[in-house]
């Protein structure tokens, strides 16, 4: 069971919900991935070309919860406007703090990013960060009181996964709420990898709604989360820089 | 009557007074739709009797796809 | 479907049978593995303690393929021999070509592994070879006819995972027949590495029988092969430098 | 009679005259075992009638773990 | 030329002080080094037992620029104090920022960092900030005005070397002052990959002190460092995935 | 000094000759290189466009060792032919074996490379072997008695680096002969990674050749290869997880 | 006359009056050292006039080994 | 006379008997010019007194910028 705050989910896999190829391939790779958890984004309606098809209507809202991004958001006050117009939803109470410091890399805004995580803390709102490796960082936002940090694997939409390992298994080692890595898992493997450092959950868009195959992609990261998961539990073999033979050494018949 | 909503200066006709007569003179809809008055956002309820003005600065927004 | 000669499998997880603490973890491993081919040493019995207990006393013998090697073997002639008295055993006609040409990094020595692939495939065995990651040694060994070639990922039982993923896929997109990663596998973010490259399976042994929970070690690597194969057919999304944003940049509210 | 088996010199009575009886006398078992008599690999069938000669060379070997 | 602040140098190579075996061996490493900049702590002097030798009475104090650190100060205004306390020697009026928020990796705190360095600045100091490799809060160092950012490799003292060669890269790109790789380089390769990577120059202690022969070593980093700045400015060939052949194709006599 | 046959060089950069932009910027490139050692392809002269210049005319030819390749043989026949008419230059008695087997990765092919080695070293020649980075076949080259061994980093002109440190030192550490990293070498890190890892010498041409600036980047890697062999004879610091701190952690003021 | 010197604290005889003596007294010496008198670092022209006074905090450092 | 130089069948005129000559009719000079007749490679000196039949088959080798 991964506790976020007041919430509990089976499925350790959040998944975002934007650039996918269209709504009948998104459900069918939401279905796939079995996860519990959707983040989304809060932009303005269309006034002109009213009636737009959303995706929030082809699904059934109650099997899910839902993360609202503050992305757009360029300091910590814009970044509450938007937590508290996606809080007027009625739909959620979880906010997922994202302040972007860079238009190149879209890494996050260290400063801005504390601030927002706190005054949402203030207005009681369950607040997940999402954050750099930068491991002092981390912890700082874990004494804020935030109910998950989410540590980026690399630059969001990138797909090189994760670059600095020992960054996210300091944050995970030190973490007292969950760690989900959020950006750059670019394949299973990456999912793998995180879960298997230690980490609680991952949240991953790009890598499912840009694969040739969505759904497909959906299901192997839902695969791939469980194996990182199990792998992490049972304890991997140490590396050694020599072999060791997995066939008796003695008892050949010659 | 003139509104300032979602960024754009538009005219409505007088019959719309209030947040729901917009709603429904921009045809809009929406399974999770957010409004915000005058920098004020409206809870559902609040939303009925919410009187317009001219000037009103009006934001409807909503969930869209996002990581 | 795996074809291996006129062998087909579902599983493409080949699980070797050395070194586990029991007989009854080991059990449980491999069914919680699915496995369908199991690898086995020939080795001389103990004629002044006989008796003692055999893990094919355990199982199934018909809910398995066994693929014995044939490690011990430092010469093609040895290895052809101890694939002959595998044969007599009436339990297969698979044989794994292992011959060791070095005792610190235990990897294969080119010259005699092509020899006894060779001569072993005019015995008429189905042969699936144990070689290094040398791309043209693995097309010399196709060029021969072995049903299928095994190139290490690193030493065996070091667990450092896949070292040269970049030889792996060359090997893979020249192979007409299945490449399956034999050696070095430490976790099951290895094994979607693996069948994320294109392999057709894996075969490990030391990455389940030493963890720390051998059987849930299994049932990661299960997992993980699965969502390694999806994630190859889903189509990975490819690497950029740097990030592309998930969220729409247009239509924020401020 | 003396014979050597499994690279050791034993010593069996006269009545252990083919390799079932030496199988029964070292009392082995094994879900597979496979037999050499002489340099030459035996199919199941064969064992049986394989009679022993004294300095014949034996070779009893199965399948253990391995990778 | 290396300019930082209204210091110009020659070399780009920074040495610390601390941990060499003794004052002879650390004489000579400064020597091969050929560095202009040392790095040192400040400390108590032992009232007890006076007379202690220090390194600075073995060097000829006119050749080098002295950059103190603020190494055992947890927050802002304790390096402050230690920095006005290293000012007062009338040695120098730079100072290193450098104030670790976790005791196991050594990682710096980005909020009192970035405090320490803007009150430094208001002092009038020649700031040089050690800070992790988080993109924005580099930059955010670079809008206070810190004369040169020092985003680490790895952590102090590890000899890991880069492990996030983008992020470093990123930082180097938007950089409008001098960045010096900082912390954790192990090798000459290491600094050799730094300069590569575009870093303007390197500070390395325990890599020198703490090798088998620290003059060697010293002597290593020099040149390291001069052949990745050429290599930089050589502009490398790109890599590419498949081979292409240095000799030529045609003309082949058969 | 290094040893190769009956030959000694006090550099231990071998420097391709192929693919430079000019002959003015290749002299000046040799130059700031400082090799002893040039490779050289053999090929057929133009009959119907004689007199086009050839580098040979543009450097002192006592100045340098040559070291033809066997490049565009496919079997070991042709590989002793190009070799001997080499040898009737009169200018060289070394050949670097050189026998691709596959058109897309240049990688070598094992059994013709063997077969080659040994016709060379049966009439006479003074043989350095290019090879994949099996570690077997290395050590079967060594017992043929070649002179040095070659293996490369990365596919020949691909300057993606070393990719297989560990099978590079596993070939170093069991080498009774000089082992020459040949051929993947894209940047002075990666030279000096190879020296540091305890190679006796480097080949490489497109690196050079092909750089921005030829020049500049065979100063670099001048000095690149002096940086990493005296940084593995100066005894690197071990790698550790976590920090170690290079001031004293006692004797702070507060 | 008891004073605190980086962090202890010591008994001076009466003849140590003022930093220059107590830096005799102490037999100090440092290529660089630094005087900080009652929270105020000394410049170093002002350590000569600097007195003490029973109590008075004092803290002598001075650069080491670091990186 | 026809010859076959590297791969291609040409014409040379009578006055053309040796390699020397043909060489200098070809106009072919390098610094390590290596000259192969009849499949057999010559030494420098063996070059000098190398006569030429109808139908030889002749390559002119040299080295050329390599990796």
């Amino acid at each position: 069971m991964l506790k976020i705050g007041d919430y509990q989910f089976n499925s350790r896999l959040f998944l975002g919900t934007g650039k996918f190829p269209n709504f009948d391939v998104q459900k069918e790779a939401v279905d796939a991935s079995e996860t519990e958890v959707l983040t989304f984004a809060v932009r303005r309606m269309n006034i002109f070309e009213p009636n737009q098809p959303n995706f929030l209507e082809k699904i059934d809202l109650r099997k899910y919860k839902f993360l609202p991004n503050t992305a757009g958001a360029k300091t910590a006050e814009e970044a509450v406007r938007i937590a508290k117009l996606a809080d007027a939803s009625g739909l959620c109470h979880m906010v997922k703090v994202e302040i972007i410091g860079c238009d190149k890399t879209l890494l996050p805004d260290p400063v801005e990013t504390l601030k927002a995580s706190e005054m949402l803390l203030n207005e009681g709102f369950t607040v997940l960060t999402y954050t750099s490796d930068d491991v002092v960082l981390a912890r700082r936002l874990e004494e804020l009181g935030v109910h998950a940090v989410m540590p980026g694997a690399s630059p969001i939409g990138s797909g090189q996964g994760i670059i600095n390992p020992l960054n996210l298994s300091f944050i995970i080692e030190q973490a007292k709420v969950p760690v989900i890595v959020d950006a750059g898992i670019g394949s299973p493997k990456d999912a793998v990898h995180a879960m298997e450092l230690g980490a609680d959950g991952i949240l991953l868009n790009t890598a499912v709604s840009g694969a040739e195959d969505p759904v497909k992609m959906a299901r192997a990261m839902k695969l791939a989360v469980e194996a990182g998961k199990l792998g992490c539990e049972a304890g991997r073999i140490p590396m050694k820089r020599t072999a060791t033979a997995s066939s008796p050494l003695e008892g050949v018949s010659v | 009557m003139q509104l300032h909503v979602n960024g754009e200066f538009i005219e409505v006709p007088k019959s719309v007074k209030t947040i729901p007569e917009l709603i429904e003179h921009l045809d809009l809809s929406s399974p999770a739709m957010i409004v915000e008055h005058n920098e004020v956002i409206l809870q559902k309820e609040e939303r009925l009797n919410a009187v317009l003005s001219s000037g009103d600065k009006i934001e409807f927004v909503q969930f869209v796809g996002g990581g």
